[in-house]
Formats: structure tokens, sequence, C-alpha cells
């Protein structure tokens, strides 16, 4: 069996599913959400890598890199900011963030 | 190595290609595992004559054997693993230290051709797996459920990042001038004897490396993290028998490792200082003479250098060692594009 | 795809064996050796009495601050890496670019000394 | 002089305008002498777009169907300003510059609060009905007839009665929502023909279907505004909260946009869906006009009854429309004319007892025949002229109308004719419980006759309804050619049609 | 890799911004939170700077520059120039509240800077990766502006929600565009163009990830069903932050939208069509519906904004230049909408703190009759009523819709506007029928003044003499820029 292109977009497209999911159906703590993010963006490189391969394009890998980039400033961020509402709230539990119903 | 064992075996079949392969792995895995316990054992020699004592000298002619002793001592103690721990990430966590220690010697280069895997993008293997050896640290320290484990391990954690980001600035230098991140091709650069040595003109950032390296190894004086004083022995805290056995041996191989990459990067790897002596000894003699030099730099450090504070260390990594070694990389870059070093411009 | 792969099956294999190792050594070791445990040997290590709270507690931001800082100059380096082994293919362009990305980040950088961040009092 | 003529209906507009701005910026220690210079300043701006009207209907040539007092500035993209009025709009201008100054004055004392702002509200309404007779664009129609909704909605719930905000919002959300289906219609028209400019839309053909749908578009805004039985509720509770001038604006000027939206839009662009509606508009009007006189017979508030007669008029009006010949146009024109100015002036009485006794309630009266006769005199001349009573505008109006409607179909005719009927049980009904029988109450004992300032106030009013009612070609002559010009493009197979109809229908009797 | 420098004269509105931003930074750093005054102003300065570079490019050529990624044509003058006034504002706004507020750090001048200068990148994107790092730059600039207010928990939920919500976007718009990348082959939305209009009948594989494109692009402009954000975030914010979210962030990411699918599938325009529509429904069906229980006049302005966004993609969904050229029409008209309101919410201020009720206005013309009638004219504009401006917005893009045969879709938008004008009047009824509550305080700075005046002179009829004949003819210049 050969490892195709297919493969790589399945592994690919499971990860997102699963960093989608992580995101709506965690109740427990944010920092799994920050993680199933991490996840979705892994997902994301992964299609991108594997589509620069096939393509016999450097593009997807250089997009890659930028997504790396901005995935490791939007955590710096996202950490920051969660801090912050711990320093607060004294609690990162998800369905503590309810000050404001929506 | 693979291929070339391979080549030896009668180069047919998968088969003989995985019992190559594992050859090629027993064969370096064993020597290191070996040399770590004499690396200990030197080390406390070193320590002693400093300080004028004898050192360990009961065990074995001169208290050769005394590693073996010891590592026999810790197998034969009971595992403790205390009530509060978890117990599963509290085992992983010394294992993961000493598998990462033993596999980023997988494209170590001993010789020319003379490496598990001769990857093209070496450098980022090694600083890959380096940067994972954190997890075995923050693991050990959240599952031991101590507040000394658990400070030690945050301590030990910070320090190795802040390390990495100046140590990756000096790579960046040496890359800049090779145009590869092949470690073989960084040593071929290097041929032509010890003038041609990386060493020489990258001198101010193997100063940075080298500060660095003890740092990220957590060694004196850099050692606040385990400091048996204060935090008593920190993250290890806890461990006991062949668990605490690994972090050792995981920490010494990993010295050795940083030595052998100080020899790669800047003292030309498995080259012989004068060309003509490359023909008489072979390549992987130099590089165990290298590795030897640079950990005798590190044993003669410990001995020598009063520890340093937290708030001490952490400034010398983020105030100076980063802005310095980013300097250094405009610098060498600089001048590689312009052509006065390296072979590129 | 696959010649790229087959370079990284030796270190595979490599991996395995370092993991049986570890797993040897420690399985190993419980087995030899006499397991004795009681509340005291189980108990933390702490100065002669029980710890008082949880010892996983808040602790210092700084220790966040650092590994978020760590993040941000560990990806530079990422960037830094293609760009230094094919310097010599992008040439003065290249090398310009790079150090205005260089500067943006000192500017970061100075942002964050000024702001204290790096301070560890 | 020339500029003048030329920009006639833009001045008309624009002095208003000009007189709100000038009331923005009039500021003095001395708040009473601020709300008097506010007053003045309102009357002055009012009067002189009277007599810019009087310019206009002088100015106005009576033979000619064609739009006059064009005034045209391309504005942005295919959209311009482009102005004039024919025989179908003059007069409603004309009524409405007419119907200002009344106001005005009719609010000088009975507003004491926020005068400022009353006065500005209302000059810009002006501006904005002035508008929307004179618009000849379409855009810019709609433009001023969405526009006038805040300044009414402000009048009616700052100075409103008790109810004022649910009055305000139903006025509010009836008339929007009534007229966003006429602006997706008219999204399609530009769409389809590439200009918004009236006349040629006239001139342009739609198709059967397209027609029907536009029709029934433009029909939900008109029907609202005019108002329509079913969606007249709104107009009762607007009436009974606004202020008396709102009151007098809203019967007066604001409900006869919706007869003029027919005569603009759907009679002469969709003439075939207006012939193939005429059935629903019939049975809509004939309802409204038998229902709300029912209704009106037994309210007990005043104003209300007289907000129900104006939906039992306009059910007329309606009616007269879509009869679709010229004596039914015509008369459906001079009913509104005539009720803009007698329901505006019935309102006025109102506004008169209610400032003296704050009450609307019809029985807290009686017998003011006694005490105030002067305003009995003019109450009664008043409800005769709504009730029709030959002599008086109403009758003109309603004779044209039953007119076109017996030649086009004698149910119909019939149908309007209750009304007649009706409409005189309920005035007269509220005549005698007003103006007559006993005057028992010492509240009503005490109050006074009509001020000068009152009297002045009717006295136009009661010309006018006497001028309309004993020689109607006055106002019939300007109107008659643009009719017949309407009838005679769009609908001269329809009026044989009628002819048809009204012979057989004969014949069958 | 050539060792060619590009052309950076169409870049130059950028470049001077991210350099100037990098000088306030430090500026600041050296100087402390005393500097905020300072900072502010300079960054005002800077921004006009600007705007003053980018007159020069109006009417110029479509250039483009970095190996076509950045693209500078009439279209994105106009909406960069839409966005940079955003942002003059928004800072302009600030300052009273910052500092009643004890939050008058430096870095919000420079933060709306940065995300301003992300908000110019995407909008001049003329590649995936260009619009990735634009809209990251924003977004991430937008979170820390969110969570501004560091000692309020409202405040850091808002940047917390935002950050999860915007994140997850992210990574959506990511999958869409690897998916693009990988069954179109390039990320270049002129190739794209290309590519995808030669094509008989598109890979379903570039459908997948055009409408996950979408779906992330939706989050940003706060659509439905991507709206779930906006009320907590605008309600948490600092009110001058959510000033700011309502206005440029919202320009530019529609023009985001636009660009990318006008820009990169103009081929498919049956596949996108149909997602715009439904989203434009539902954002106006939601805006106008769930806006009406809303007591919190922040709250309000978010359902608010979800609304007229739903408008503004009617403009689009038309997919014609007429449609387009609506869009910016309405976009332009809201954004002064929106900053007026928003600016008169600042003066919502009590002796004890801001107040944000909409009860809280109540009585207010008799308190303050000149701020009561500015809210009514924002009111009434935003409602789309006739003689303001607002209804000029309106008038374009359902005519665009009946242009291009969507008439129910346009008959929806006005059904749903009468729905929406319910709740504006019913602010201005508070204001004008209702007794008056205690008046608020005043002195909330000229700033704000001037940016109420000015907002409600642009929103009220005069507006019909000056103003829209110049915005109509420059959005058809922008309009037309977009290679239809």
């Amino acid at each position: 069996m050969t490892i195709g292109l297919g493969h790589y977009l399945t592994v690919a497209a499971i990860l997102f599913v699963f960093g989608v999911i992580g995101i709506f159906l965690n109740r427990k703590n944010v920092i799994i959400i920050l993680m199933s993010v991490e996840l979705m963006l892994l997902a994301v490189n992964i299609n991108l890598v594997a589509f620069s391969t096939y393509l016999q394009d450097m593009v997807g890998q250089v997009f890659a890199m930028f997504v790396l980039t901005v995935a490791a400033a939007e955590a710096a961020i996202g950490l920051a900011i969660l801090v912050v509402y711990f320093r607060g709230r004294g609690s990162i539990a998800v369905e503590d963030i309810n000050q404001m119903k929506g | 190595m693979v291929e070339a064992l391979y080549t030896l075996f009668g180069g047919e079949g998968p088969f003989l290609y995985f019992l190559a392969i594992l050859a090629s792995i027993f064969a370096i895995v064993l020597p290191l595992l070996i040399a770590v316990a004499f690396a200990v054992y030197f080390d406390r020699k070193i320590w002693a004559a400093v300080q004028m004592r004898r050192g360990p000298n009961v065990v074995g002619p001169f208290g050769l054997l005394q590693s073996f002793a010891d590592g026999l001592k810790l197998f034969l103690k009971e595992t403790v693993i205390p009530a509060g721990a978890n117990k599963v990430i509290f085992l992983i966590a010394p294992m993961i230290t000493f598998t990462l220690a033993l596999i980023s010697w997988a494209v170590v280069p001993f010789a020319e051709g003379v490496a598990i895997a001769d990857l093209n993008v070496g450098i980022l293997y090694l600083l890959a797996i380096s940067s994972l050896g954190v997890y075995g640290i923050i693991m050990s320290g959240w599952a031991s459920n101590s507040r000394y484990a658990f400070l030690g391990a945050l301590r030990s954690a910070a320090q190795m990042v802040s390390y990495e980001v100046s140590i990756g600035f000096v790579l960046v230098c040496i890359l800049v001038s090779v145009g590869s991140l092949n470690l073989s091709d960084i040593v071929v650069a290097q041929a032509g004897g010890i003038l041609d040595w990386n060493m020489w003109v990258f001198a101010p950032v193997f100063v940075i490396f080298f500060i660095s390296a003890l740092a990220e190894t957590n060694r004196p004086p850099f050692d606040l993290p385990e400091a048996e004083a204060e935090l008593v022995a920190g993250y290890q805290v806890e461990y006991s028998s062949m668990a605490f056995a690994l972090f050792f041996l995981g920490e010494y191989a990993n010295i050795l490792l940083m030595s052998a990459v100080m020899a790669i990067l800047f003292m030309g790897g498995w080259y012989a200082p004068f060309p003509a002596l490359d023909a008489y000894i072979p390549g992987f003699v130099w590089l165990f003479i290298k590795i030897a030099f640079m950990f005798w730099m590190f044993a003669m450090v410990k001995a020598f250098v009063p520890r340093y504070r937290y708030d001490q260390l952490m400034r010398l990594g983020w105030k100076v060692f980063l802005p310095l070694s980013l300097v250094f990389v405009i610098i060498y870059s600089g001048l590689a594009v312009y052509g006065v070093i390296g072979n590129i411009g | 795809m696959e010649s790229l792969l087959i370079q990284y099956f030796p270190i595979l294999i490599f991996l395995g064996i370092a993991i049986a190792f570890s797993l040897i050594f420690v399985g190993a070791a419980m087995l030899i050796a006499k397991q004795r445990p009681d509340s005291e040997k189980l108990s933390a290590y702490e100065c002669g009495f029980e710890a008082f709270e949880d010892s996983r507690h808040q602790f210092d931001v700084r220790f966040y601050l650092v590994a978020i800082l760590f993040i941000i100059f560990d990806l530079e380096i990422a960037f830094l890496f293609p760009w230094a082994v094919s310097l010599g293919e992008i040439g003065l362009y290249g090398f310009w670019s790079m150090m205005i990305f260089l500067g943006v980040l000192t500017v970061g950088f100075v942002y964050e000394w000024n702001k204290g961040a790096l301070e560890w009092e | 002089m020339e500029f003048f003529s030329n920009n006639l209906l833009s001045l008309m507009m624009l002095i208003p305008l000009l007189g709100s701005a000038l009331i923005l910026i009039i500021r003095h220690q001395d708040k009473e002498i601020e709300k008097r210079n506010i007053r003045q300043v309102a009357l002055l701006a009012t009067i002189s777009t009277f007599i810019l009207s009087i310019f206009l209907w002088v100015g106005f040539d009576s033979s000619s169907a064609d739009f006059q007092f064009e005034e045209r500035y391309n504005w942005v993209g295919d959209i311009s300003y482009y102005v004039g009025v024919d025989g179908i709009s003059m007069l409603f201008v004309v009524l409405t510059a007419f119907l200002m100054p009344i106001v005005i004055l009719s609010s000088w004392e009975s507003i004491e609060t926020r005068v400022k702002e009353y006065m500005i509200a209302f000059l810009l309404l002006e501006t904005l009905m002035i508008g929307v007779f004179t618009a000849l664009d379409i855009f810019l129609f709609y433009v001023f007839f969405e526009g006038g909704l805040i300044p009414m909605y402000l009048l009616i719930g700052v100075w409103g009665g008790l109810n004022r905000i649910y009055a305000a919002f139903k006025f509010f959300l009836y008339t929007l929502l009534g007229s966003v289906l006429m602006l997706v219609a008219v999204f399609y028209m530009y769409v389809e023909t590439g200009t918004t400019d009236i006349p040629m839309l006239m001139n342009h053909e739609f198709a059967a279907d397209v027609q029907n749908w536009l029709w029934l578009a433009f029909f939900a805004s008109f029907a609202v505004k005019m108002p329509m039985w079913p969606v007249h509720t709104w107009l009762p509770d607007a009436h009974v909260q606004a202020p008396t001038g709102g009151s007098v604006i809203l019967a007066g000027v604001l409900l006869k946009m919706g007869g003029y939206g027919f005569l603009r839009f759907s009679l002469p662009m969709f003439p075939e869906a207006s012939e193939h509606f005429a059935w629903l508009v019939f049975a809509l009007s004939i309802v409204a006009i038998v229902y709300t006189s029912l209704v009106a017979l037994v309210q007990e508030d005043i104003k209300k009854l007289i907000a129900y007669s104006s939906v039992a008029h306009m059910g007329f009006v309606t009616i007269g429309i879509f009869i679709l010949n010229a004596n039914g146009i015509e008369g459906a024109i001079f009913t509104m004319l005539s009720h803009g100015i007698v329901s505006g002036a019935l309102f006025l009485c109102v506004g008169v007892i209610y400032d003296r006794l704050h009450t609307r309630e019809i029985s807290r009266y009686g017998g003011l025949s006694v005490n105030m006769k002067i305003y009995a005199t003019i109450f009664v001349i008043f409800s005769m002229a709504s009730v029709g009573l030959p002599g008086t505008s109403g009758f003109i109006g309603e004779f044209l109308v039953l007119n076109g409607a017996y030649a086009y179909n004698s149910w119909v005719a019939f149908g309007a004719a209750t009304g007649v009927v009706l409409g005189a049980a309920y005035m007269l009904y509220l005549v005698r419980r007003l103006v007559f029988g006993e005057l028992d109450k010492d509240d009503v004992k005490a109050m006074p006759d009509l001020t000068l300032r009152e009297k002045l106030i009717f006295l136009p009013l009661l010309i006018v309804v006497f001028w309309m009612g004993i020689y109607p070609n006055s106002f019939l002559e300007p109107i008659h050619a643009s009719v017949e010009h309407l009838i005679q493009t769009d609908f001269s197979s329809a009026a044989e049609h009628a002819e048809g109809v009204t012979t057989s229908a004969a014949a069958a009797r | 890799m050539t060792g060619e420098i590009p052309t950076l004269v169409p870049v130059m509105p950028e470049i001077l911004l991210a350099i100037g931003a990098m000088v306030l930074l430090m500026l600041g750093v050296f100087q402390g939170d005393k500097s905020y005054g300072q900072v502010s102003n300079l960054a005002i300065l800077l921004l006009v700077a600007a705007a003053a570079v980018m007159l020069t490019q109006v009417g110029g050529e479509r250039q483009l520059t970095f190996g076509g990624m950045f693209v500078t044509d009439s279209f994105a003058v106009f909406t960069k120039l839409l966005v940079l006034a955003g942002s003059v504002v928004a800072i302009l706004m600030s300052g009273g509240f910052m500092k009643s507020h004890n939050i008058a750090k430096f870095e919000y001048p420079i933060l709306i800077l940065l995300a301003t200068l992300g908000m110019m990148v995407m909008i001049s994107s003329n590649n995936m990766m260009t619009l990735y790092v634009g809209l990251e730059l924003q977004s991430l600039s937008l979170y820390v502006l969110a969570a501004m207010n560091r000692d309020r928990t409202r405040s850091t939920e808002a940047g917390l929600k935002y950050f999860v919500l915007g994140a997850l976007s992210s990574g959506m718009l990511l999958y869409g565009v690897s998916l693009v990348y990988g069954f179109a082959g390039t990320v270049d939305f002129d190739l794209l163009a290309s590519t995808l209009k030669g094509q008989e009948s598109t890979s379903m594989g570039v459908v997948v990830g055009m409408v996950f494109l979408m779906a992330g692009l939706a989050f940003k402009i706060s659509a439905v069903p991507f709206h779930m954000w906006t009320p907590d975030v605008y309600e948490g914010s600092p009110t001058p932050v959510t000033a700011f979210f309502a206005a440029a962030p919202k320009v530019a990411a529609l023009a985001l939208l636009v660009r990318v699918l006008i820009g990169a599938f103009p081929g498919m325009v049956q596949e996108w069509q149909q997602v715009i529509v439904f989203i434009s429904i539902a954002s106006m069906l939601v805006g106008a519906f769930v806006a009406l229980v809303q007591t919190n006049i922040k709250r309000l302005m978010a359902y608010s904004s979800i609304g007229h966004v739903g408008y503004a993609l009617v403009g689009l969904a038309a997919g014609t230049q007429a449609g387009v050229e609506a869009l910016l029409i309405y976009i332009a008209i809201y954004l002064t909408m929106t900053l007026g309101t928003f600016g008169a919410i600042l003066c919502m201020r009590r002796s004890n703190g801001m107040v944000e009720d909409i009860s809280d206005l109540s009585g207010l013309s008799q308190s303050n009759l000149p701020l009561a009638i500015g809210i009514a004219i924002f009111m009434f504009s935003l409602a789309g009523i006739p003689l303001l401006a607002g209804f000029w917005g309106k008038w374009y893009v359902f005519l665009a819709a009946v242009e291009a045969g969507l008439v129910p879709l346009a008959i929806i938008g006005v059904l749903t506007s009468v729905v929406g004008a319910f709740y504006y009047i019913r602010i201005i009824k508070v204001m004008f029928f209702d007794d008056p509550a205690p008046a608020f305080e005043g002195g909330q700075g000229s700033g704000i003044s001037l940016v109420i005046g000015v907002s409600a002179l642009i929103n009220s009829p005069v507006s019909y003499f000056v103003l829209i004949a110049p915005l109509v003819t420059a959005a058809g210049w922008a309009a037309q820029s977009l290679l239809f």
C-alpha cells in the first residue's frame, strides 16, 4: 500500500473535525479549546504540505510557514487573554464564561 | 552508515535492510550508554581533582566501575511512586527524557557518511528533539504532585526554552555560511585543518553556544532547577530506582550530545586538526577526542563557577544572549551575503 | 514522497528501540526489586508534615510569559532556517527582507524589554 | 421674474425649510419672547408659501394636460431632481399651502411645550408634502412620501394625547410596511425601464402580469396611506392622539397622498391592472364606507368619530378613482380637496373646545349653541359640508362620484350612496349631541366663545367651503384637462367598456 | 525566486503605517502610559497621512506588486479610505472614555493602527497568503483591543470569546484555502479566476473549499449563522473599542469578501450566490427580530450591525457590478451611522460611570436636545427612512438585487427593515416621549462632539444635496475596478 494524497487529506480532515468538535463539545477548560484550534491549524498545514508535494509547488509550504507563525502569535495572544481573564474570574472553565448571555 | 552495512550484509531484501538498521543503531546506542557511565565517573573525578579530593576510587581500578555499581544499586532499589502522583505520567516522564536523549544521536555523523540517518535537515531534527525534552521535565514535575518537583520543573522548563532561543540564533549564524542544514555538510565545510574550523570565525557565537548549552542541559552554573540545596533536586525529587536512573542517563547523554554538536559545528567534526593526520587516525576518534574535550570543559565549569541566581540566569538568557545572538545573526549573514565568509555571496 | 520518507525509517526504528530500552529498564527494575510501599514512603517530599494544599497551585505568570516569548522567537528561528540555507540563492534582496523582518522583531523586543516582561524579580 | 416662475415649486419647498432653519437658531433669554418669535417666523414662512401657491394657481394653464412649472436637475446617476405639476396635483399643492398657516395659527396657544421643535416639524412636513405632490421622479416621490413619516411620528409622539406612543408606533409601522412594498415595485420598474422619470414611466407599457404585481405593491402602500379598510386602524388612533394641528394636517393632506398616488401611479402606469383589480377596490371601499360609518355612529370620542368619517369619505374617493371615468375621477379629486378643508376644519372645531375643556368625550359637552353661538354655527356648517349638503363643497364631489359610479355599475353606486345616508346619520347625531340639547354642565357653561384668532382661522375655511360648493368650476377647470388626458390615453377602451356595462345593466333592469 | 525589488509605490500607505506604528510604539514605551495623548494624536496624524498618500492613488490604474500578491485599485482605495476614516474616528472618540476608565494606555492607538494596517493589507490582497496575513494582523489586534480593560471581567470575557471564535473562523478559512489551493493549484486570485473560468465543471474540492472560506469570512463580518460572538463582544468590550469594531473591521471584512468572491471566484457565481443569499436573509432576520428584545444599547447595536451586514450582502448576492457598487455605498453610509451612534453612546455617562441601557436614554430630548436629535438622525438613518442617508444604501442594494432578478430577496429585505425600524424608533420614542431620566454628564471631549456632529450632518438630508452624488460616482469607480 502506498501512501498517497488521499491519505494525507483524510488524516487532515479527521484532525480538523476533531478540532472543531473539541471546540464545540468541550465543557471543561478553555485551554482545551486553544489546543483544538491548534489541531485545526495542524490539519490545514498537513493539507497544504501534502498538496504542495503533490502539485510540485512551493507555495503550499510557504503558506504553511505563515500559518505556523501566525498560529504561534495567535496562541500567544490567546494565552495572554486567558491569563488576564483567569486573574479576574478565578476560573477558566468553559461554563463559567457566562457573564454575558448571548 | 545503514547503507554501508546493508551492502556489507549482502544488499538484498527488506529483512537484511532491517538488520542493517538495527546493527547501526546498536553500534551507536551501546557505546553511548557505556560512554555515559564513564562520563559520570570522569565528571566526579574532575570535580574532585579541582577540589583536591580523590573522588570515586573504591569500585574497580581507580574506581572506574563506580558508575556501574551505582547503576546496579539503582536497579535493585524499590521504585517508589508517590501516593498523590499520576502514576502513568509519572513513569512516562523519565522514559521520554531518556528516549529523546537517545534518538537525538540518530543524525550525528561520526565520520564521513557514518550516521544512522544523515538527514538533509539534521539541525532542524536536533532542534526539534531538544524542544521535546521539555515535556519530560514538565510531566515529571506535574505528575509528582509535590511542591519541589513542580517548581523545579517549571524553572527547568523556562530555563531550557530561554536558552534554546539563543542556540537557535547561533545555529543560524553557522547556517548562513554553510548553506545547508545537513550536519555532514557543515563538517565538510570545515575541511582543511584547524584554521578552517568554525571556532575561529565564529568564536563569539561559540562562546554563546557553549554557555547556552550549559543552561540547556541544566548544568552548573545553571543547575538552579535541581539545586540540591534549594529545590532538593527539583523535578527529580520524587524519583527513585531506574526511573531516576533514566533521568540521570538522559541528562548525561544530552551533555555528550551537546559536546558532539559543538564539535561538529565549531570544531570540524571528524576532521583532524591537520589534514595530514586524517589518513592515520580515523574520523570517529577525532570526534571522540573533541567530545571528550568539550565534556572536560563542562566538568571544569561545574567545578569552578559558582551557581547563578535564577533571576540572573533569566536575565542573562533574555537580556544578554538573545540580543547578542540576534546581532551576530545580522553580522554573520551580512558578512556571508557580501561574500566575506562562507561559500555563498 | 516515498524516497523522502525512507530516510526517516531508521529513526523510527531507533525510536522504537529507545522506547523499548526505557521500558525494559523501568519494568525490569520494578519486577526485580522488592516493592514494599508504606504511607510514609509514598507521601510527597515535604518538611516533615503534610502539605496544606494541592501542590499544583497557581504559579507565577512569568512562566507563561517566558513560554509565550519562546514561541514567538522560536518561530522566528523557524523562518531564519530556510532563509539561512537559501541565502545564496535569494541574495541581497532576501537578505534585506529578513533584515526588515528582524528590525520589526527588534521593535517588539525593545517594547517588551521596556515593558518589563524580561524582568525576573 | 423668469427665475421666479422657473423655480416656483422649489421655492415653495425651500421657504419652509429656510423657516425651520431660522427657527433652529432663534435664541432669546426670555422664553416667552423666544416662543413668540418662533411662532411668527413659522407663520410668516407658511403664509409666504401660500402666496406662492396662489401664483402657482394663477399661472397654471388649465387648458393643458402637460406638466407645468417643470424643474429638472441631474442628481445621482439616473435619478434627477424633477418636479412639476399637472391638473391632478396642482390643487393639492395649493391645499397644502392653504392649510399650513391655519395649522400654525391653530397651535398658537395650544402648544406651549417645545414650541421650537413643533414648528420645525411642521415646516419640514410642509416641504415634504409639497414635495410629494410635485415630484416627477419616482425616487424623489418615494423620499418625500416616506420622509413625511418622521416629522409626523414626532408630532404624534411628542405632542399627542395620553396614548400617543402606541398611536405613533402604529402609524409609523403601518405606513412604513405599506410603502416598502412599493419600494420593491419601484426597483423593479427602474430595472425594467431604466428610468425613474414619472412621465416616462407613464408611457411605458408593462406586461399584464407584471402590472398586476406592481399594482398590488403600490396598492399596499397607498391603501395604508389612504387608508382603506382593513388597514385603516392606525388612523383613528393617530387622529385621536395627535395634537390638533397634527390631526388637521393628517386629515387634510396626508390622507390625500394615497389617493394622489393612485391617480399618479396606479392608473396611468398600470391601467390594465387597475381595471383588473377595480372590483377589489370597490369591495374594500364599500365595506369601508358601510362599516366605518356604523362604527362612527357609536363613537364616544369626537375625534375618533371624525376619523372614522374620514375613512368612509376616503372609501368614496377610491370608488371614484377606480370607476375610471372622468366624472368619477374628478369627483374623487374634488372630494379629496373638499374633505381636506372640511375635515381639517372639523378637527379645528374639536381643537377649540378641547382647548377649553381638555376632553374629547362627546357626552361631556352639549348645548353649545347656547353659550357659543358663533362656534355652533361654524360647526354646523362644516358638519353639513361633510355630509354633503348642496351648496357646500362636500356635495359636488359626492355628486360627481355617484354620477360616475352610476354610469359604471349601479351596485357600486348603491354602495357608495349608503355612505351618504350613513354619513348624514352620524354627523347629525354628533351635532345634536354636541351643539344642541341641554346646557346642563357647569364647566361647559363657562366656556367662552371664539376668540378673534380662532375666528380668523375659520374664516378662510368657511369661504373656501362655500366657494367650492357654489362655484366648483374654478376648481374643476384645472383638473379637467389632465383627467381627460388620463382617461384618453389609458382608459379609452375601458370607458367604452364601462358604457357598455351601463347600458347592459340598464337593459337588465 | 528573483532578486528583483518589487515596486513599492502601491504599498506606500501601508509602509507608512507600519513604520509609523513601530516608531510610535517605541515612543510610547520609552515614555510610558502618560504618552497616551501624544501617541493618539500622532496616530491620527499618521492615519491622515496614509489617507493623503492614498488620495494620490485615486483614479489610478490597477497596480500589482510583490509578484501579484498585492493589488491597488480604486476598490482598494475606496474601502481603505473608509477604513482609515473609521480608525481615525475611533481614536478621536476614545480619549475621554479611556482616561476615565484608567485604561488610557499608549498601546491602544497603536493597536488600532496595527489593526488598520491589517485591514488595508487584506483589502488589497490578491493572494490567499496576503489575505490571511492581513486578516490575522487585524484579528489579533482586535482580540487584544476587546480585552483592553483587563480589570473588568466583561472585557476580558469579550476578548476571550472573540478570540476563541475568531480562531475557529481562521481555522475554517484556512482549511478552505488549503482545499482551494490543492484542487485549483494556486492561491493567486487572478490565476484562480482564470483557472476556474476555463473549467467546464468546477471540482467539488474547490466548491467545498470556497464554502469553508466563506464561512470563515462570514465570522469576520458577523453574518448569521456565524454571528454568535458579536453581541457579547460588543457588550463586553470598552465602548470606544466596540465603536471601532462596528465600523472599520466590518468595512474591511466585507470588502475582503467582495474581493475574494469577485476577484477569485467570478466563475463560480452560481455556487456562492446561493450561500450569500442565504446568509444575507438569515442576517437580516436575526438582526431584525432578536434586536427587538434587547435592553442594552450596545447589544442592540450588535444585532443592528448583524442586520446591516445582511443588507450589505444583498448587494453582493446580486453578484453584479451594480451590486458591488451598492454594497460600497451601503457600507460607506453605514460607517457614518454607526460611528455617530457609538459617539452618542459614549456620551451616556452619569456620575457613577457609563450607562448602557436603552432606558437610560429616557427623555433625553429634554435634558440634552442636540444629542437627542443626533441619535434620532442616526436611528432613522439606520432604519433606512427616506430623507436620511441610510435610505440611499438600502435603495441601491435592493435595486441591485431586483436588477439581478432576486426579487424575493429584496422583498424580505424591505420587510425586515420594517421590523428593524420598530426598534430604532423605539429608541427615539424613549428619548422623545418618555419622562426624563437624570441628565448625562457633559464634557466628553470635543472629539466626540465633532464625530457626532459630522456624522449627523452626513446622515441628515443635507447629504442628499452634497454627498450622495460623489459617493455614488466613487463607488461606481471602485466597483468597476474589480475586473468583472
